[in-house]
């Protein structure tokens, strides 16, 4: 006993399917029915078109500041697929792919970067949170869904997200701790995408990986290429179903990059050099999982029109849909309480006054 | 009918919602088989197993923030934090989320939750342990923030406040949890959140108070009435967000002139809030300025000295014979 | 002399207290090579070197703790948080630590630490970039709390607060950082803090404003001047802990007339502790209620709606106007 | 590449030299000065002594909520012994034995507990932290006490204290973070004593043991025996070592045992059995090092009088001055900012007329 090392019990592993160069380990790779890979792959390709235009509607001052996604859409896709409709998903604002693919429509993240509150309602039925923008503040709430679920004992999990930076937040640490005490069905995913605005990953934190990060809670971690699918949506299903039957959290770190600015407010050029970038975007998980899907002659060039045509109608009326959208500008105070509070409703009452007055003629002046 | 101190009511409180419904959780530091720092959960482990009263490790963010997510699986979390000037470790959950979740989502996501904390001086306890923060809460739009003064409205409020489907803050006055009994009926009761009640009807001043510093207030009414000959109101808040303006204007109509005793700091305090809503209100009926009996700008002192720090009998008096002179 | 913005006002303050002594420290997410997400550190990694302007991992208590930390080994930490809305992660550090150390060891362990921080509406960001938490920090005892109006005054402000002895909230009005520019005395100056300003003298009602709303009270007095002949003084207050009351007390003795401006929810917002001042100060001077024109007791809407809920001139003259009638 | 095993470069080791039954292991004992060996004991006695006394005033009324430190002497006091004088030491309230070799008075201790804020305040020239009470928050000024030390470059180290319970907290896991990112010279000591009041460390965390956390941080962990107080020497030496040399911070696990109650408001017997403190109290650190000097012929029966006598007449003459401590009852005020603020001189007045108010007659009834 003098001095010996100490025995870890969890395992710490990497994963990767589908390789950039388009080879697929063939031992590992899903079998995925055809139509779900192409509605997979129109899925990524939508959101892609939806960060295009999103950045043109920015630049046009159509839309505030937007954080675009691009280059991680397989990350939040994949781990979309392997949940079940009624199984939580805590999203940040990098997991819009994942997020189309749950029935968010285009039109609710318009709102919500359109700087509407309607943007964070999700459709009925949809059990994903809203963005949220407080860093890693949301691992808290995904660590209570994950507690929820169990303590409901119907077999869901919570799938929660956060970024590389959101390592570095008491939050994920204590959400972390508490799911391991009490063994939550949680599946903790880091998109590790090597930037926090201006901070590298290696600033972020000294430890080597963020997957080994889950031995300080007794808990497995993965480091899963995060632009592979496939190897997403393996390792999610492998989390969930350990969560789901009583084995308790994941550690899921999805290794991608962000290819464009960290939001439109953002230059990286001050920060990152060009290289770096140019060296990520072959690795691309658009163009990987596309180079697959044509291998396994699933996508073809007509096909591919098909889809680009359907995808930019869609988008086109989402962003019709938009800009149509009207609020009622008293709406802001109705949805404080359940029941608006005296002093509320006397706050409502000199808003609308306001908002009445302002298309009224100006008061007389003291005589 | 029975005679409970502060700290039995609550505890009947909580093992009265527990029973009627199913959802009702407990969690929070030492809240099982220790039956809370306090003992407000004696008994609730017990009865209720430790997927309803949950031990929790030490992370007062998670408890608050990890009751989000209860919520929102259906659950009424009463989060429990061990004391109010650990309450901060917690505070960006409450800000971020559970005041925002409901306007947030257009009613979509709501946060129920209670989250309840020891609060205030005058127990003789270390640093941290005697803060009274309701200010910092009540600012808070999304919250409600209540504070009862005994144990009947003690029991009463939290009920409330469990049944309310919006976050409450529920400050347990730490020098009112076994001062004294009161006679606590069988029946549940609840009391509207947002409404004060007069504790003592008088028509010379108002003493306006919550929490432990009621009978700070009624001991100086006493005292006005004796040795003075000043009829003093009490009013008890219960409630600072809500604050129950109607109530506090009304009397302070009736009397021309207001003290307003809280523990807090003055600074940015509840009392600046009220006596801001009695300008508004009733400008024309006061008398004489409105005076602030309170904590001092300050970090309360260590226990040695506390009691020079929070609002005396005499003070009170002091300020509201200063009124009645004025 | 230069006509310079807010930013580049902050940025020549920090530059100049980095130039004059080598303790000073700037940390923060992204104030290093990205020179800060609003450019405010600007040229400091270039000139400090990254010891002396250090980007720091994301984790806002860290960054305050950690400046509690370097503080007692003699260093002046300047910490920035990246948003208004984000303070509340390190709020447990100042208010369980960074307000309390002088106290806590009779001034052995001091923590002169300025800890600045966008703050406010007005520049159509997402949630949790537009708060107005001021009260919140000026109920906190040990702290002092700052909101320039204009680069002139943040300069000399920043200044003041680094080289304060004691620790300083620091907040910069998003939306005055580029929203003109003034001439800038080429000297370091210095402003006291504490005390605010007249900004425009006047006889018939005080209107009292800080940070981005000054510039409001400014255009309601414009108003109030060409439209209503009504000649209204504006206090800048530029601190709101400590709180100038003798200013605002000076002010409304002579006019008899006071509106409060801030952006931060009315409930418990410093508005209430400055018509509590008044009440205090010159309640016999006083020929009408106090108004408040702020933000409802709401959460600041997202950016399509903000200027609705943000005080505006017109809500501003209708409010000075009703004292004007009263 | 497929799926593979991470490799993690950092050690997670275990340490223990002076076992329970008195057996050393040679190899690893450390050449320490007899006269320190001594002065070591007789500091650890003192503090059991103290711990006793406090309770007993404690009990008596004469002082307020007492948290003893029975059977952890070990762990803070090789630390502090590890250190030199222009160290920096951060401790939380279990750490008296440390503290008082550093040179902090018993008369201090008993100013803290008995509700003085003087009893914050170190001798000249100590270079510590007062108490930290809002848990694992001290993380945080240690972590930035390391950071000033590096940024001076003069070489000093600091060393801060949690127990086990703190290590749940998001303050520990930013300020390890940060450390590790920095590579600051910092010392973090984890006294695992086993129960955070009636929170058993299994369910305080899953990790198996506290040491492991430092993966999380790419930095080093060392699980050593909390209550062999060479083996906390050595350890600590190893990790200020590293740290004067930049080597960068190290995790150490003190396991150790709360022999007593939590604190005097605390009552053991609700949460946890008396055979696991049975089971402890052999271990106890002071048992076991007495042995170690009697075996080494340090420490002999007249010897033991000596100190005794010692002890008690220190304690003693600290609990005269302290009951003899007179404070300024407006002082609070005093020190709340260098320089008082108008308002605050306002409220010093209000005050001192309220307590000249309570030693003169009542004010006469209105007429
Ligand atoms: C608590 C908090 N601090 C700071 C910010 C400002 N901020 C927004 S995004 C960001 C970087 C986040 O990095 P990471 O977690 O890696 O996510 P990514 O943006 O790379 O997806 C920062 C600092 C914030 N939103 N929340
Ligand atoms: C932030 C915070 N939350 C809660 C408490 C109340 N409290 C005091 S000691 C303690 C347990 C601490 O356990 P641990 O860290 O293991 O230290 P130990 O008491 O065992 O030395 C708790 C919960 C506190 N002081 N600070
Ligand atoms: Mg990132
Ligand atoms: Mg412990």
């Amino acid at each position: 006993m003098p001095r010996e090392p100490v025995k870890l019990p969890n395992r710490v592993e990497t994963l990767s399917i589908l390789a950039a160069d388009g080879r697929v380990d063939t031992d590992l790779e899903p079998a995925l029915d055809p139509a779900d890979l192409r509605r997979l792959y129109r899925t990524m390709l939508t959101c892609r078109r939806f960060d295009e235009r999103a950045l043109t509607l920015q630049r046009q001052g159509r839309l505030g500041t937007y954080g675009p996604s691009k280059g991680q859409e397989a990350a939040s896709l994949g781990v979309a697929y392997a949940l079940e409709k009624d199984d939580w998903l805590v999203p940040t604002f990098r997991e819009t792919a994942g997020l189309l693919w749950r029935g968010w429509p285009v039109h609710t993240w318009l709102l919500y970067w359109g700087g509407f509150e309607a943007g964070n309602v999700p459709p009925d039925g949809v059990r994903d949170l809203p963005v949220s923008v407080p860093i890693a503040s949301q691992c808290q709430y995904g660590m209570g869904l994950a507690w929820g679920c169990k303590l409901r004992g119907a077999g869901r999990v919570c799938a929660t997200f956060c970024g590389d930076g959101g390592t570095s937040e008491g939050d994920f640490h204590e959400a972390l701790n508490f799911a391991g005490v009490f063994n939550l069905p949680l599946v903790m995913v880091v998109q590790n995408n090597h930037w926090a605005i201006s901070v590298p990953r290696s600033r972020q934190t000294a430890s080597q990986t963020i997957a080994q990060k889950a031995i300080a809670y007794g808990m497995d971690g993965l480091q899963v290429d995060g632009n592979d699918i496939l190897a997403m949506i393996v390792a999610t299903r492998e989390a969930v179903e350990k969560a789901r039957t009583g084995g308790g959290p994941t550690l899921i770190e999805a290794v991608t990059y962000r290819l464009s600015m960290h939001t439109t407010a953002d230059d990286p050029k001050k920060y990152r050099k060009d290289d770096e970038v140019k060296e990520w975007e072959p690795r691309d998980p658009l163009l990987r999982f596309r180079a697959y899907l044509q291998k396994k002659g699933l996508l073809d060039e007509p096909g591919e029109r098909e889809i680009d045509a359907e995808i930019a109608a869609e988008i086109e009326q989402a962003v019709r849909q938009y800009e149509q959208y009207r609020q009622d500008p008293a709406e802001f105070v109705q949805y404080m309480y359940a029941e608006l509070t005296p002093e509320l409703q006397a706050q409502q009452a000199e808003l609308r006054a306001y908002l009445e007055r302002k298309h009224a003629p100006a008061p007389a002046p003291v005589s | 009918m029975a005679q409970l101190t502060m700290v039995k009511a609550l505890n009947l409180a909580l093992a009265e919602a527990m029973r009627e419904n199913p959802n009702v959780l407990v969690l929070g530091q030492d809240v099982g088989l220790d039956e809370g720092v306090f003992r407000v959960t004696e008994g609730l482990l017990q009865e209720f197993g430790p997927d309803r009263c949950i031990d929790t490790p030490l992370a007062e963010a998670a408890i608050v923030g990890g009751g989000i997510g209860l919520a929102f699986t259906g659950f009424l979390p009463v989060c429990e934090l061990q004391f109010d000037g650990f309450s901060f470790q917690a505070f960006h959950q409450v800000e971020n989320h559970v005041r925002r979740f409901r306007n947030r989502t257009r009613g979509r996501y709501t946060c129920p939750l209670v989250i309840r904390m020891p609060y205030g001086g005058g127990i003789r306890a270390v640093e941290h342990h005697s803060e009274a923060p309701e200010a910092t809460y009540a600012h808070l739009a999304g919250l409600k923030v209540v504070i009862p003064s005994g144990p009947r409205n003690a029991r009463a409020l939290l009920r409330a406040a469990i049944l309310d489907p919006d976050p409450v803050i529920f400050f347990e006055p730490k020098a009112v949890y076994r001062a004294f009994r009161e006679e606590v009926p069988d029946a549940p009761e609840t009391m509207p959140i947002g409404k004060g009640v007069v504790a003592r009807p008088g028509k010379d001043v108002t003493l306006i108070a919550y929490g432990a510093m009621l009978r700070v207030a009624l001991d100086a009414a006493e005292e006005l009435a004796d040795e003075h000959d000043v009829d003093a109101e009490v009013l008890d808040l219960l409630s600072v967000s809500p604050l129950d303006g109607e109530l506090i204007n009304e009397s302070v109509r009736r009397t021309g002139r207001a003290v307003v005793v809280h523990e807090a700091p003055r600074h940015c305090g509840v009392g600046a809030e009220i006596v801001a809503r009695i300008v508004e209100g009733s400008l024309l009926y006061l008398e004489a300025p409105v005076k602030r009996v309170t904590g001092y700008d300050t970090i309360i002192p260590y226990f040695q000295n506390e009691l020079t720090y929070l609002p005396d009998p005499a003070r009170v008096v002091a300020a509201a014979l200063e009124t009645v002179r004025f």
